[in-house]
């Protein structure tokens, strides 16, 4: 078997196993449980809660991010293993939505960590997320989830932004545009 | 030969007195002087047919050696019992030594010449054929032990130690007294016992003096603050091979001197002697307690203590059975815990060594830190809580094994439910000292240190794979209580209820191991810092704030559970009788008014009650 | 030469049985996944999905480890988890049971545990350490109820030996006929549900407390090595069962019935743990989770006092 | 072997004491070499004495040219012999640490000599009305040193032995009163002949009278109550002396009393109650002592309890026992009292202080190999094979006790800073500590003699 070939079976099975950890950081947890119980139940598609990034596959963020909580969500990113996929919930992960003149908060989630697909809404209902989920297995055989191989290459951008995000005072912003400028 | 090596292990402990000051001399000293005897046995031994090649052939032991001291004449004879315990102590007590040329730093002269004199005084006991000679090394050795607490300073291990020792002598004392009142001698050949109740009431007393040294509850009082409070090496010896003396003592009187025909002249309860159902039910219970005491301990030390008084119960249990199938499965215990406590105890010391701290709580994460340390403790805690890659387990089945055969309902399941005990008590180590949080960042431990360890680990690996060995070794004891050898080959051990082939586990444990390891080393890995840790998402940064080591309060809720019945029992009810006995010195202590008058007309008073009884009279 | 040979045909037997196990048990993650979903009204995965998550663990791109300590969990879960069941009788195959008895056993299902614990302490997460207490504690608890009717079925049939024990239950003398062992079935029953970590004894894992505790690090192929651990533990754990009270499922006699035989012990026995794990499942799918210190006084109190009834009744009947 | 007169052991250093002032004023340092060399002169005499004894049985002198049962007898036993040594030598020892000390007092070294020489009269005397006196001698001598050292404490443990001891003294006369007006005699072996033909009322009387009188100077309770408050208050030396000197005298009076003078069933029995009794109420009263020196004290009268019942017993397994039980507490109190000077944390941490310490109180709670331990274990072996179990119960009691308070008493010596005493001292505990050793390793030098004390004092001689 070629390498090629192996990897097309990998991740044939994959999309079939994927387990995700939902960050519940704004309203669109609260969609979680009807899509996760009787009604749509999303095990069927081998889909399962994972109580640490360890373990999963995918992270949900399912709602607004605060600067404070952007921290976190890049640890917990980081702490998963690749191959790995980010689904933005709703309008906030998009452009901030309804917080988009907040000053706490983060408004193109894109920035900071890659998102492989985002679902627009405010909130999304149950069967959009169902259909993101399957939109994203889809990806994943295509080998176009590649959010995590993104994250690899422009390492060193991503972490400029976070850390612009993460400065709270306006001289460290300078120092690290003008960094930027070398 | 043997006294001239007596002789040489005084002239030692003058020595290494007078090399206070140059510690290392004085341990290369005490190392070689304590091999002499070793040496002086083996070749005593040798005469008698024992060489070390072919120790483990069925032996016969004949002569003995008398000396006499006017008051008293000293019997001295290798017996297979005591061969049997001496190899244990005399392969252990050079390699504490060992391991204390680097951990013993102040007034090392002192230390080597007691732990020379316990040496000795054990030496003796293991050899005495009759009451005079082992009650004297005994108390010789009991008295040094008693040096090396002192060295400790601490007050209640000194106070518990002292009066638990006292009362252990005068037990033995008492029972010696009863015998020699019953059979007109001391000597253990000439004691011809009858079933009569002094019989009895003396062996029992024996039994009990005995199990104060064995660590038996509720005689166990002094062990945890002893052993929690001298330097490791000498707590290393004291728990891996002095303890075992007092079992020693047990098997030499219960079996060798009083037989089995005799316990079981009692009464019997399933063709086990009522006697010796008594001695394995309280061990039962020692070793249920002592582990559910090890389980709450913070201090390591102490929960290595009350660990030692657990595994110790197992030996009384199979003591207490008698069966040749118990005796053996008792001999193998205590070789077993000779050694894996001892390195345990070294561990620790090696720990305490490095950083300074003896709580579980404040310690953390060696395991990177001191490989090979963490690696000797791990195999020594394999061998404690009786897991099959160690040779602890064969000890532990024969004792369940022989404990079924004689249809031991009640206390079979108290055995076994103490061995998952283990586990416990036995992960709050590792996890506690060894896992977790990497708070120190410190050396391994020195060579000499190491090299202990390792060798006391040795032998837990030999008769892992070899357990035939130990009935072997076992046989000649067997046959001298007229009792037939366990049915075994090298590896393998049979009963009638089952068998145990040490070869089919080790061979199916590599081959599993080696799949598993294929199926691991498949993939890649990149390893990562203790820091990057899943905390919730928490930030690294945060860790200075916040200790992720959870060893405080481990067991809380077992603790919250068996706390209330379990805690301080026996340590209460020695602290009454001294508060009762300190009462009644109160009352004592009032009669002497000081006052002039009064002494006068004690003198007075006395006088009269004199007269008065003489005229009543 | 014929030895080899006789060796050979030995080891591969236990090869095939031990790839049949973790087959089984991959199977059996399925099969509880899709009862659970039965019985919560969803449709739930499909059967084959513990097979497609132990692949995708070890399909994972990066693993990570905190260590040679950490990595120990892994070998020695697996590994141990192997050993235990090659001295379990199964399915009519001694395996390597007469080489050691249930004694043996109740240990060797320690290493792997052991194993498990130590990596999991090694990963310095707090949260694995309080698993692992749980885990511990749990232990102990349902240990209690389990060794006291253990030791009373062995006292009473006079005998250690699992082999042993199964032949003597052939021809459909099952122990649990005997009235006094139906109520220790139910008291292992309830022993096994501790085992196997089901609710309401799942306090170890706790997804929702200590983030699935000592598993809390692990990942890729460290997890799939876990649950290749945890499916086989499902297997050995219902087979001991099995062997203790339902004969092995042996239900044809070799000597009689040939090759056949095989067969149909081998589908019995399947069926048998099958049922019995399900019976756990039944179990776990409705009822909530113990505390831990709930957990152990249940089983000291309750289980453990019916099992010493049991083990009266045996004392009477040895002494008469 | 030169054969040495007795009475040379009475009479030298009493002459030697008389001419100590005179060496004063030639020179005031002096004066302790000159006691000095008079206890080693007076310890090799004993040495020679015992050697003399041991070899050609009891030695007899009369004095004064009479013939007894008129004139004054000495008669010199194993059993005295041997205590005759072990108060001269001993004595020597201990007189050692006086040098260490700026104090120089002539008065002092003549008290010191003084006793010496009427404790060893005591033992060695064959004569009623002698021994008497060498009692007052020993008591007004005592009274001295035990106020010698000229605080309140010393002085008030005097002054209550002198009113204890006078009491004892005037039982002691009323007693040979007693015995003189029936017998008309006071020579031991006289009355002891002719005991039998006093009426059993007077004799009973008399045996009263002396053992209340001998008992209040060998410490047996109820008549002790002088002990605790004197070894308090007295100096360490002082201490240490007592209990290898007047003490030692004391019980050996008694043994002779209930051996020699009055063998009497109910003496027996009576002085076995008191053992009994003295050897509780010593050892319990001695776990409650924060003091070192009254612990000891109290731990002393315990030990001599422990001896009475030894002597009471009337055996030669147990007068063997008693006889070490002798020689071992005159050896460990004495270095105990000595070493417990300034005791404090610390102390312990010096091992020139530790070992020989440890040691004392190894032998006295009756560890092996010392001499306590042979005692006990005679002693035991001597009640085991009467029966006598309750005495055994209580004996064992007593020694846990024992051992507890002697646990607290050397727990308070550990840790802290190094202490040290001054090196005469030094000197002296570490060869009582290593005459502790060589009689606890070669019991057998000590056995011969006392098997032959014993056969002795049973068969009525000295």
């Amino acid at each position: 078997m070629r390498n090629d070939d192996w990897k097309k079976v990998s991740r044939l099975v994959s999309k079939k196993s994927l387990w995700m950890v939902h960050f519940c950081t704004g309203c669109g947890a609260m969609e979680m449980p009807p899509v996760m119980t009787s009604r749509y139940d999303m095990e069927r598609f081998g889909i399962a809660p994972m109580a640490t990034p360890r373990q999963a596959d995918v992270l949900l963020i399912t709602g607004y991010l605060s600067i404070k909580t952007l921290k976190r969500v890049v640890q917990v990113y980081e702490q998963m293993r690749d191959p790995k996929y980010v689904i933005g919930f709703g309008s906030c992960t998009i452009n901030g939505g309804m917080y988009w003149d907040s000053y706490n908060t983060i408004k193109d989630l894109s920035k900071y960590i890659p998102v492989d697909l985002y679902i627009a809404g405010c909130m999304p209902r149950p069967e959009a997320i169902m259909d993101a989920f399957l939109k994203l297995m889809e990806m994943i055989e295509k080998g176009e989830a590649i959010g995590w191989k993104k994250y690899h290459k422009y390492y060193d951008q991503y972490k400029r932004n976070q850390r612009m995000a993460f400065s709270y005072r306006l001289d460290e912003v300078q120092d690290i545009k003008e960094d930027d400028a070398k | 030969m043997i006294l001239e090596a007596f002789g040489v292990m005084l002239l030692a402990v003058i020595v290494v007195l007078a090399l206070d000051r140059y510690p290392r001399i004085a341990a290369a000293v005490a190392i070689i002087a304590s091999l002499l005897p070793l040496f002086a046995l083996t070749s005593w031994a040798g005469i008698m047919g024992i060489s070390l090649p072919s120790f483990l052939a069925p032996l016969e032991f004949e002569s003995s050696l008398v000396y006499n001291l006017g008051p008293g004449t000293l019997n001295l004879a290798i017996t297979p019992l005591g061969w049997f315990f001496l190899l244990l102590l005399a392969t252990s007590f050079p390699l504490a030594l060992l391991f204390a040329s680097s951990f013993v730093r102040n007034r090392a002269g002192g230390f080597y010449a007691g732990m020379l004199l316990t040496m000795l005084g054990s030496f003796g006991v293991l050899l005495a054929r009759d009451a005079l000679t082992f009650f004297l090394f005994w108390e010789i050795m009991s008295w040094s032990i008693l040096a090396m607490v002192l060295r400790g300073g601490d007050r209640r291990a000194i106070v518990s130690y002292l009066s638990f020792g006292s009362l252990s002598a005068m037990l033995l004392l008492f029972g010696f007294m009863m015998l020699y009142f019953k059979t007109g001698t001391f000597l253990f050949g000439d004691m011809h016992l009858d079933t009569s109740l002094t019989t009895l009431v003396a062996l029992s007393m024996i039994v009990a003096g005995l199990a104060v040294k064995g660590a038996l509850m509720p005689l166990h009082v002094w062990a945890p603050h002893v052993y929690s409070r001298s330097e490791e090496p000498f707590v290393a010896f004291l728990s891996g091979g002095l303890s075992k003396l007092g079992y020693f003592g047990m098997l030499l009187f219960m079996y060798g001197i009083a037989g089995l025909s005799l316990l079981s002249s009692w009464g019997t309860f399933r063709d086990v002697s009522y006697f010796g159902y008594a001695l394995a039910v309280i061990g039962a219970f020692t070793a249920f307690a002592g582990t559910v005491l090890a389980v709450m301990q913070d201090d390591l030390r102490k929960l290595l203590a009350y660990s030692s008084v657990g595994q110790l119960g197992y030996i009384a249990i199979g003591i207490g059975i008698g069966t040749p199938l118990a005796l053996t499965g008792a001999l193998f215990q205590a070789l077993n815990h000779t050694f894996f406590k001892a390195v345990l105890f070294l561990a620790a010391g090696a720990v305490y060594y490095r950083t300074g701290k003896w709580k579980i709580s404040e310690l953390g994460g060696l395991g990177y830190r001191m490989p090979f340390t963490f690696l000797a403790a791990l195999f020594a805690i394999f061998a404690l809580a009786a897991i099959p890659i160690t040779s602890g387990f064969a000890a532990k089945w024969l004792l369940y094994e022989a404990a079924i055969e004689k249809k031991f309902l009640f206390v079979t399941p108290i055995m076994l439910i103490a061995g998952v005990g283990a586990f416990l008590y036995a992960y709050k180590i590792l996890y506690g000292v060894f896992l977790g949080e990497p708070r120190y960042d410190v050396k391994e431990a020195p060579i000499s240190q190491l090299v202990a360890m390792w060798l006391l680990v040795l032998p837990l690996v030999i008769f892992l794979i070899f357990p035939g060995w130990v009935a072997d070794l076992a046989a000649p004891i067997l046959s001298e209580y007229g009792m037939q050898p366990i049915p075994h080959t090298p590896y393998v051990i049979t009963t009638n209820l089952a068998a145990y082939n040490t070869l089919a586990v080790i061979f199916a444990l590599m081959g599993a191991l080696l799949v598993s390891l294929i199926l691991y080393k498949w993939k890649p890995q990149e390893v990562v810092p203790h820091e990057d840790n899943y905390l919730a998402g928490e930030p690294p940064e945060l860790y200075e704030y916040i200790s992720m080591h959870a060893a405080s309060n481990y067991y809380e809720p077992f603790e919250d559970v068996f706390g209330p019945v379990f805690r301080r029992g026996a340590e209460r009810a020695w602290e009454i009788i001294l508060a009762a006995a300190e009462f009644l010195g109160n009352g004592a202590r009032r009669l002497y008014t000081g006052l002039t008058q009064d002494y006068s007309i004690y003198i007075l008073l006395f006088f009269l009650i004199l007269v008065g009884w003489w005229l009543l009279w | 030469m014929v030895d080899l040979i006789a060796l050979g045909e030995q080891i591969l037997l236990l090869a095939g049985m031990v790839t049949l196990g973790f087959a089984i048990g991959m199977f059996f993650n399925g099969f509880a996944r899709k009862v659970t979903a039965r019985i919560h009204n969803r449709i739930g995965p499909p059967i084959y999905q513990g097979y497609i998550d132990v692949f995708k663990l070890f399909a994972k791109k990066t693993n990570i480890s905190h260590g040679w300590i950490f990595d120990l969990a892994a070998l020695f879960s697996v590994a141990g988890i192997t050993l235990a069941f090659l001295f379990l009788p199964v399915a009519g195959f001694t395996l390597l049971s007469t080489e050691g008895d249930i004694f043996l056993i109740l240990y060797l299902l320690a290493i792997p545990a052991l194993g498990f614990a130590l990596g999991a302490g090694a990963s310095g997460n707090p949260n694995a350490a309080v698993g692992i207490m749980r885990a511990l504690i749990l232990m102990l608890a349902y240990e209690l109820p389990l060794v006291m009717v253990v030791v009373a079925m062995m006292i009473h049939y006079n005998t250690t030996s699992l082999a042993t024990l199964v032949q003597m239950q052939s021809g459909m003398h099952w122990a649990i006929f005997v009235p006094v062992f139906f109520i220790g079935a139910i008291i292992v029953d309830m022993a096994l549900q501790g085992m196997l970590m089901e609710k309401p004894f799942d306090i170890a894992i706790a997804p929702h407390e200590i983030a699935s505790g000592p598993m809390v690090e692990f990942g890729g192929k460290h997890l799939g090595a876990l649950m290749l651990y945890k499916m086989m533990a499902i297997v050995v754990e219902t087979t001991l069962f099995v062997d203790l009270f339902l004969g092995g499922g042996v239900v044809l006699s070799v000597s009689q019935y040939g090759w056949i035989a095989y067969v149909v012990n081998f589908l019995v026995w399947f069926a048998l743990i099958t049922l019995v794990f399900f019976l756990a499942l039944l179990i776990n799918a409705v009822f909530p989770r113990f505390r831990i210190e709930q957990a152990l006084k249940f089983y000291w109190k309750y289980d453990a006092l019916a099992a010493l009834l049991i083990l009266i009744w045996v004392f009477a009947g040895v002494s008469i | 072997m030169v054969s040495v007169p007795p009475v040379l052991l009475i009479a030298l250093p009493l002459l030697f004491a008389f001419f100590a002032p005179l060496v004063n004023m030639w020179s005031r340092k002096a004066v302790k070499v000159y006691t000095l060399l008079v206890l080693i002169l007076n310890a090799t005499l004993s040495y020679l004495l015992f050697a003399n004894v041991m070899q050609n049985g009891v030695v007899y002198e009369q004095l004064s040219g009479f013939y007894p049962p008129i004139g004054i007898l000495l008669a010199v036993g194993p059993i005295g012999a041997i205590l005759a040594l072990l108060i001269n030598t001993l004595s020597t020892i201990v007189y050692l640490t006086y040098f260490g000390e700026a104090e120089n007092s002539v008065k002092f070294s003549m008290l010191y000599m003084l006793v010496t020489a009427s404790s060893t009269g005591i033992v060695i005397t064959g004569d009623l009305f002698n021994m008497f006196v060498f009692f007052e001698i020993t008591a007004v001598g005592s009274y001295g040193l035990v106020a010698s050292m000229r605080t309140k404490e010393s002085f008030e443990g005097a002054f209550k032995y002198i009113v204890l001891g006078s009491i004892g003294s005037a039982f002691i006369l009323l007693g040979i009163a007693t015995i003189y007006g029936y017998l008309k005699t006071l020579n031991f072996y006289d009355i002891a002949l002719r005991i039998d033909t006093m009426p059993p009322t007077a004799r009973l009387m008399s045996f009263i009278f002396l053992i209340i009188g001998i008992g209040v100077e060998a410490e047996i309770f109820p008549l002790n109550g002088w002990v605790p408050d004197a070894y308090q208050g007295a100096s360490n030396r002082v201490a240490s002396f007592f209990s290898l000197g007047p003490s030692k005298a004391g019980i050996y009076a008694i043994a002779r009393l209930i051996f020699t003078l009055l063998p009497i069933l109910s003496g027996w029995q009576l002085a076995l109650l008191l053992g009994v009794f003295t050897l509780i109420i010593g050892e319990l009263a001695a776990l409650m002592q924060e003091d070192p020196k009254r612990m000891l004290a109290y731990s002393s009268i315990g030990q001599m309890g422990l001896i009475l019942i030894a002597l009471s017993l009337h055996s030669e397994t147990a007068l063997i026992a008693a006889i070490f039980l002798m020689v071992g507490h005159a050896l460990a109190k004495s270095l105990l009292f000595l070493g417990v000077r300034d005791y404090a944390r610390g102390t312990l941490r010096n091992p020139l202080i530790a070992a020989p310490m440890f040691i004392g109180i190894l032998s006295i709670i009756g560890m092996p190999p010392f001499p306590g331990f042979w005692g006990k274990w005679y002693l035991m072996k001597d009640l085991a094979s009467q029966g006598a179990w309750l005495i055994m119960l209580v004996i064992i009691l007593t020694a846990i006790v024992e051992s507890v308070y002697y646990a607290r008493f050397l727990h308070r010596g550990t840790g802290g800073e190094k202490r040290k005493l001054s090196r005469s001292e030094t000197a002296a505990i570490i060869i009582l500590a290593s005459l502790l050793i060589l009689v606890g390793i070669f019991p057998n030098y000590l056995y011969d003699p006392a098997v032959r004390a014993a056969a002795s004092l049973l068969g009525g001689g000295p």
